[in-house]
């Protein structure tokens, strides 16, 4: 089989050219006559698609490959090469990145349709869709790329089109600072992801730096520099997919456009970090102890995202939190080595969590920009549509079988429970529970019962059919997506796990009857519980709720925004100002005020001696050539 | 015999020094200073006269042409002197004081 | 004998000549002395058989320099009043003399490693006229030249000086 | 083109510029003139370019005998290294003539004259060579700033030229000491820097004599704690001396401890250089902390280039071949991002007549090309891949891991750190919303927008298409590594010594 095409690379290519298109149509026009919007939004649907087109065909042509040697690459150019670095800019397609390929290409066409609507209106919408396809195309050299160095070139690339987009509507202050914050945040876990890439090249990066070359090395690894490359890639994932300690900008994300929030901060980029981990799978395999701390981080952050994710008011909010959520779940999946049940989740998610935010969008919409739960209510009615798609995903979302999240997540448990994690599986058990509860919260709220805001209510319309179709194409994938990895339990023969079998190093475990059937189970039965709860205490007539105690704590987030501002922010700042007033004027420039000091001291003792008179300055002269003489006087002798 | 006379450009030098740097009226200074000139005038040709060579005069004559030279500013700036301030006292002028 | 008589003669006359300068108070008083001086040395310069300088010395020098400085007093009419007030210009004389002292006695000193050449015979023509052309335009041409351009410089310099012109307040 | 080449380079703008001060030509003229001459220097940096073969040694030489008794020679020639510094200058200079047209006839001579003077100290080959060049470029900069600067330009021109010339006292007296060292070796009197590798410098005096040339250069790029200078100049000065300050001149310190320090004092050099590398990573911090609290724009990218300064000399530092490759190749990469950045800023205030950033908002709305193509730059500013930035930044850190783990991981909070202080600044700059006096802000014109593209079209190229450029760079480093390995090697050990864990796989690995 021919492995060399020369396709790939305009995968990102189309999106990216859609950008500039875009931009330069955008600025040219903007502060004169802007030009149509159909316009901007034709021209921006056109590269996801075709690079929808291509990724079908790299996955139908890696699907006619033998299994063992399913892969696609190209190597377009060096990119830069120094001494033993040897950095290609080279596009690899294997069962894994093909995978993502298809899912970010899909859902990214369908939410650019769905911002067609969404955005109507806007007066800058040639700049969103620049920015929208700008992602696009770096989150495909994200996953295409075929070593880390182009990977990153995505990787900040998404975190840069984050910033945009977040601070997209840039008069308000807050949002512009969200975007900051995402931005500076990303980079401090990009951070993390350049020294482990330069802990890895120095250990085995002279034989190539691409994965195959890295694979084929990694056993050379010692187990220090094996566990600190993998730690500090970890950190770059915990910056990018919003995990614990660096989770805390996906929430402010929100501020940004609600496609935006569905796209980039549900369900592409922010995957982008479990992605990594997969792909490093041949590091992380050899260090179990790395696994193991990827696993309990993910599954901490699962469990404090769904505690506060059960208080927010702000529909967003909620969705967002919910994303930190199961993202520590993928997390905890990579962790314990069951990295085909992480992405599997990634894909998964990727569907509903789209679903729920175009949902949440087209409420938003609906209600005029109103994000607040406790002004909605009662309005299945009104949006029949929305309803059932929202419904759909808030069930798989949930864990309710048959839907996907439900297959995927009890992968993820099962394999903490074969592996022999009791604690990660317990906890995965009890936040799936957090999570049918918050995830009904909203929708009952939202839905159910009286509307709050009967003017609002009033005014409130079903979508258009451009927001509502990628919709429902969404909920059918919400739907049908976990029957692609049905285990062998239901009778599957679990495809997805065997499709990225060759693009990872996994084993599965064996484990008996009983605990499958624990794990399912368990899931189901969280499941119920949670939804109960969630039906008992909102179904009807719910108010909004005023916090005390542990709950206040956990509205509040447990102050951890505060307490960052006030251990990293406000010193940093405090720093920089005290260095400005202080520090510059008189400690770094004091050498140099003393010296002209001590010049202006040394003058003003001369100067004494400046009487002006010629005929003195006539006498110092003698008088010195008088003393000279005396001394000559000495040597003469 | 040499030293001899290199004795006389010596006091005389000297007496111009002294004249230079203990008197305040402009004149005598000028004429000090000419004095000096004179008296190293005087060292080059008596080194002229013990080499026997005769470069010693023509320094003596370049400096004497020198002294015109000078002696025609110097007085130009006398004259300028006088005409501002009307006084002939060096203490006056004092504009280098710092 | 005759020529050391005359050596101590023009010496004394010469020092007290320089002595006056220093110590009269009114300058034309000194300028009288300084005439005296240089007409004492022009007598040294003979006894080195230096002939063109002792010439020179009496009609360049003592003629036409200091008579432009006599001319420049007499045109200044300075009046006793006009003098600085020099009250204590003897202690500064002596003071003066005080610190001079070393250095005089530093060169006496130098001197005294001199060889005492005692030829009182010259060559042929030494100091001559002829002789002393010959050098100055042979081997000290260009220091001769640009002594001439100094002059000139000088000439302009003293016009444009002393030259009439508006007080600049 | 023809052999003397290099030097049409230096002396065609010197000369011009000396024409131009000296006859009394209009502003315009003046004008014309530098667009000419630094045009046709663009050109002769093309023709070098393209002609420029990929390895070590010296090319383009002129050797003519200059003062024979001490045998200090007219010797120029450019390697992979000086090249790219050079070409930064052909490139960028035209700009300044294209966008600033209104200035006085002086203004216009003194950059032609400090173009020629870089181009000099860039080509000599000659040590006393040189410093004379070395001198000379200070002068325009002290005319430009202390006749065409800010409020302040008095204070801050006497504060660079002391600064600078104390160092280049210290550098002369090194200078003196090495060529005596060399006669008294070699017997005879020689000054070319290709020879003085030769020399066996050891003893307190050698130590004394390296800390002469490493301050100087110090004070030029400048390093942590020799910046103080610098904010007070960048601000004060008019843009085009800004420009020239920090998108050449400082790089002209780095390529100089590349050039001058690195062969001759090779094993100073690797003693002092963890000091050195601290220097220049505590000073990233440094300028990069105190840049957040900046209230005037102009000031803050004087901190953030000084900031970017101290990477770039981290990057020569660290003793290998990434790092140092890296570091020429940021010194390319800053020259155009923060270069431009500064006209930016100097279009800014002749339009805004203000630098305070509490003044300004809203710019993207009213000019979206000034604020994309000022995005692009600070982008490439701040390391993002795809720019120009990221190459060096990457190779520096890369580099800068090898040689010390903790050097390497505080050099990585570039990353982090030039973000901040950026990120703010375009928000309350560019976003928010408008004020009255931002209102009229217009969008570049047509000339200006023509004058930027190239540059912005090149920060791209450089970062997606390094390749031609890093191969051309590559065989001069390698060199210089190669004559520190000794030293490198005794280095190496003993950071490994603090690291056991990492330093295993370093040596195993190498």
């Amino acid at each position: 089989m021919e492995h060399n095409v020369t396709f790939l690379g305009y995968i990102p290519l189309l999106p990216l050219i859609g950008a500039a298109v875009l931009g330069f149509f955008h600025i040219g026009t903007c502060n004169r006559k802007p030009l149509n919007e159909k316009f901007y939004g034709l021209v921006a649907c056109i590269g996801p698609l075709l690079a929808f087109v291509l990724a079908l065909r790299v996955f139908l042509t890696l699907k006619g490959m033998p299994e063992e040697a399913r892969y696609l690459s190209q190597k377009a150019f060096t990119w830069f090469q120094v001494g033993d670095l040897d950095i290609t800019m080279g596009f690899l397609a294997d069962p894994l990145s093909s995978l993502m390929l298809v899912f970010v290409t899909l859902i990214g066409s369908l939410i650019h349709i769905y911002s067609i609507g969404y955005m109507e209106g806007d007066k800058n919408i040639g700049k969103f869709f620049a920015y929208l396809n700008l992602f696009l195309g770096s989150m495909l050299i994200l996953v295409l790329g075929d070593n880390p160095v182009v990977m990153f070139v995505g990787w900040e690339g998404v975190g840069l089109c984050s910033y945009l987009l977040i601070s997209y509507y840039s008069e308000g202050t807050d949002n512009v600072l969200a975007g900051n914050k995402a931005f500076i945040v990303n980079r401090i876990g990009d951070l993390g992801f350049v020294l482990g890439m330069a802990f890895l090249f120095w250990a085995i990066g002279a034989g190539g730096f691409d994965y195959f070359s890295l694979k084929a090395n990694a056993h050379s690894l010692t187990p220090g520099i094996a566990l600190a490359v993998c730690l500090l890639l970890f950190v770059g994932a915990t910056g990018k997919s919003a995990q614990i300690p660096l989770y805390v900008w996906l929430p402010d994300a929100m501020a940004g456009p609600t496609p935006v929030s569905a796209l980039i901060h549900a369900a592409t980029m922010v995957t982008a970090g479990v992605y990594m981990v997969a792909r490093f799978s041949f590091l992380y395999a050899h260090v179990p102890v790395a696994g193991e701390i990827v696993a309990w981080v993910g599954i901490i952050t699962a469990l404090v995202a769904a505690i506060f994710g059960m208080f927010q008011d702000d529909i967003k909010k909620v969705l967002a939190y919910s994303t930190v959520s199961q993202l520590g779940y993928m997390f905890a999946g990579v962790g314990v080595a069951a990295y085909s049940a992480g992405i599997f989740h990634v894909f998964t998610h990727a569907f509903f969590k789209a679903l729920l935010f175009l949902g949440a969008g087209a409420v938003i919409y609906a209600m005029h920009h109103e994000q607040n739960i406790w002004k909605m209510g009662g309005l299945k009615n009104k949006m029949p549509k929305t309803y059932i798609t929202m419904v759909i995903g808030a069930l798989a979302l949930a864990g309710c079988p048959p839907f996907a999240g439900f297959f995927s997540k009890d992968e993820i448990l099962y394999s903490a429970l074969a592996t022999g994690h009791v604690g990660i599986w317990a906890v995965g058990v009890l936040v799936a529970g957090m999570t049918a509860y918050y995830t009904f919260r909203m929708i009952f709220v939202v839905f159910h019962g009286e509307p709050r805001d009967q003017e609002a209510y009033d005014h409130c319309h079903e979508a258009p059919a451009v927001m509502t179709v990628p919709l429902i194409i969404l909920a059918v994938g919400a739907l049908l997506a976990g029957f692609l990895n049905l285990p062998a339990i239901f009778g599957g023969h679990q495809q997805v796990t065997h499709w990225l079998a060759p693009s990872l190093v996994e084993h599965h475990p064996h484990a008996s009857l009983f605990v499958e059937i624990l794990a399912i189970g368990a899931s189901v039965a969280a499941f119920v519980i949670g939804i109960r709860i969630a039906y008992k205490r909102f179904a009807v007539g719910a108010e909004e709720p005023v916090f005390s105690g542990f709950s206040k704590f956990a509205y509040h987030k447990f102050y951890v925004d505060e307490l960052y501002d006030g251990i990293f922010v406000q010193p940093y700042k405090k720093i920089g100002n005290a260095i400005r007033k202080t520090i510059e004027p008189s400690v770094t420039d004091a050498p140099v005020t003393l010296v002209s000091k001590l010049y202006m001291v040394i003058g003003t003792a001369f100067k004494v001696f400046q009487v002006g008179y010629v005929r003195v300055y006539a006498i110092y002269m003698i008088v010195g050539l008088s003393l000279m003489s005396l001394l000559l006087s000495q040597s003469l002798n | 015999m040499i030293q001899s006379y290199l004795t006389v450009s010596i006091l005389l030098f000297c007496i111009g020094i002294v004249g230079v740097i203990s008197r305040r009226n402009v004149f005598t200074v000028f004429m000090s200073i000419e004095l000096m000139l004179n008296a190293a005038n005087l060292a080059f040709v008596t080194f002229s006269r013990l080499h026997e060579t005769m470069d010693g005069h023509v320094l003596a004559l370049i400096v004497m042409a020198v002294a015109a030279a000078e002696a025609a500013l110097a007085l130009a700036v006398v004259i300028l002197l006088h005409k501002h301030k009307g006084q002939l006292d060096t203490n006056v002028f004092s504009l280098l004081k710092g | 004998m005759f020529a050391d008589g005359l050596f101590i003669l023009f010496t004394v006359i010469a020092v007290t000549g320089a002595a006056g300068l220093v110590l009269f108070k009114h300058p034309m008083n000194g300028a009288m002395s300084f005439i005296v001086t240089l007409i004492a040395m022009a007598g040294l310069y003979a006894l080195l058989s230096a002939k063109l300088i002792f010439a020179i010395q009496l009609i360049v020098y003592a003629g036409a320099i200091m008579s432009l400085i006599l001319f420049i007093i007499m045109f200044l009419n300075i009046q006793e009043e006009d003098l600085p007030v020099e009250e204590g210009r003897f202690k500064y004389l002596i003071g003066g003399a005080i610190i001079v002292a070393p250095i005089g006695l530093f060169l006496t000193r130098v001197i005294k490693s001199f060889p005492g050449a005692e030829k009182t015979i010259t060559v042929e023509g030494f100091g001559g006229i002829k002789e002393v052309g010959l050098i100055l335009f042979r081997e000290w041409l260009l220091p001769f030249e640009i002594v001439s351009i100094l002059l000139l410089v000088s000439l302009v310099g003293a016009v444009v000086l002393a030259g009439k012109r508006r007080m600049v307040k | 083109m023809f052999e003397h080449v290099l030097s049409v380079m230096i002396f065609l703008p010197i000369v011009a510029g000396l024409i131009l001060l000296l006859t009394p030509a209009g502003k315009g003229l003046a004008r014309l003139t530098g667009l000419v001459i630094s045009f046709a220097s663009l050109i002769l940096g093309l023709d070098i370019f393209f002609k420029f073969k990929e390895q070590a040694a010296l090319q383009f030489v002129e050797n003519v005998p200059w003062i024979p008794s001490f045998g200090i020679n007219y010797h120029l020639g450019l390697d992979g290294i000086s090249l790219f510094v050079l070409l930064a200058g052909a490139v960028l200079m035209p700009m300044v003539y294209l966008l600033f047209t209104t200035k006085e006839k002086g203004y216009y001579a003194n950059l032609l004259i400090v173009q020629g003077a870089m181009a000099g100290a860039l080509c000599a080959a000659d040590m006393v060579l040189f410093y004379i060049f070395w001198e000379i470029m200070l002068l325009p900069i002290f005319f430009m700033l202390g006749m065409y600067g800010g409020e302040k330009r008095i204070k801050a021109t006497l504060k660079i030229t002391i600064y600078t010339i104390a160092g280049s006292l210290l550098m002369l007296a090194s200078i003196v000491y090495v060529g005596v060292t060399y006669h008294s070796q070699f017997g005879e009197w020689n000054f070319a820097i290709s020879q003085m590798s030769q020399l066996q410098l050891a003893g307190p005096v050698a130590v004394l004599a390296f800390f002469g040339f490493m301050i100087a250069f110090a004070i030029k790029i400048p390093l942590f704690p020799f910046h103080t200078w610098l904010p007070d100049a960048y601000t004060e000065a008019p843009t085009a001396t800004t420009f020239v300050l920090s998108a050449i001149m400082a790089k002209i310190g780095v390529y100089a401890v590349i050039r001058f320090v690195v062969p001759v004092f090779d094993g100073e050099f690797a003693r002092f250089a963890l000091l050195l590398a601290y220097s220049g990573v505590i000073g990233m911090m440094y300028c990069g902390i105190t840049a957040i609290a900046q209230k005037d724009v102009k000031r803050m990218l004087a901190f953030s280039s000084a900031s970017h300064m101290g990477v770039i000399a981290l990057g020569v530092f660290c003793l290998n071949v990434q790092a140092l490759t890296g570091s020429i190749y940021q010194i390319v990469a800053h020259a155009t991002s923060t270069g431009v950045l500064f006209l930016f800023v100097g279009i800014l205030e002749d339009k805004m007549k203000t630098r305070k950033i509490e003044d300004l908002g809203g710019i993207a709305y009213k000019a979206p090309v000034f604020a994309f193509f000022f995005a692009i730059a600070m982008l490439a500013s701040v390391g993002l891949p795809g720019t120009s930035g990221f190459i060096g930044e990457f190779l520096i850190i890369l580099g800068a891991i090898k040689f010390n783990v903790l050097i390497g991981v505080l050099a990585g909070t570039t990353l982090i750190i030039g973000v901040c202080y950026m990120l703010w600044m375009f928000q309350r700059v560019f976003y928010e919303t408008t004020n009255e006096r931002t209102e009229g802000f217009t969008d570049l014109s047509i000339t200006e927008g023509l004058t930027f593209l190239p540059v912005i079209v090149l920060i791209v190229i450089m970062g997606l298409y390094p390749q031609p450029f890093l191969s051309k760079i590559e065989p001069a480093a390698q060199q210089h590594i190669a004559a520190l390995t000794k030293a490198d090697t005794i280095q190496i050990a003993q950071s490994t010594h603090a690291q056991p864990a990492e330093g295993h796989t370093v040596e195993k690995k190498n």
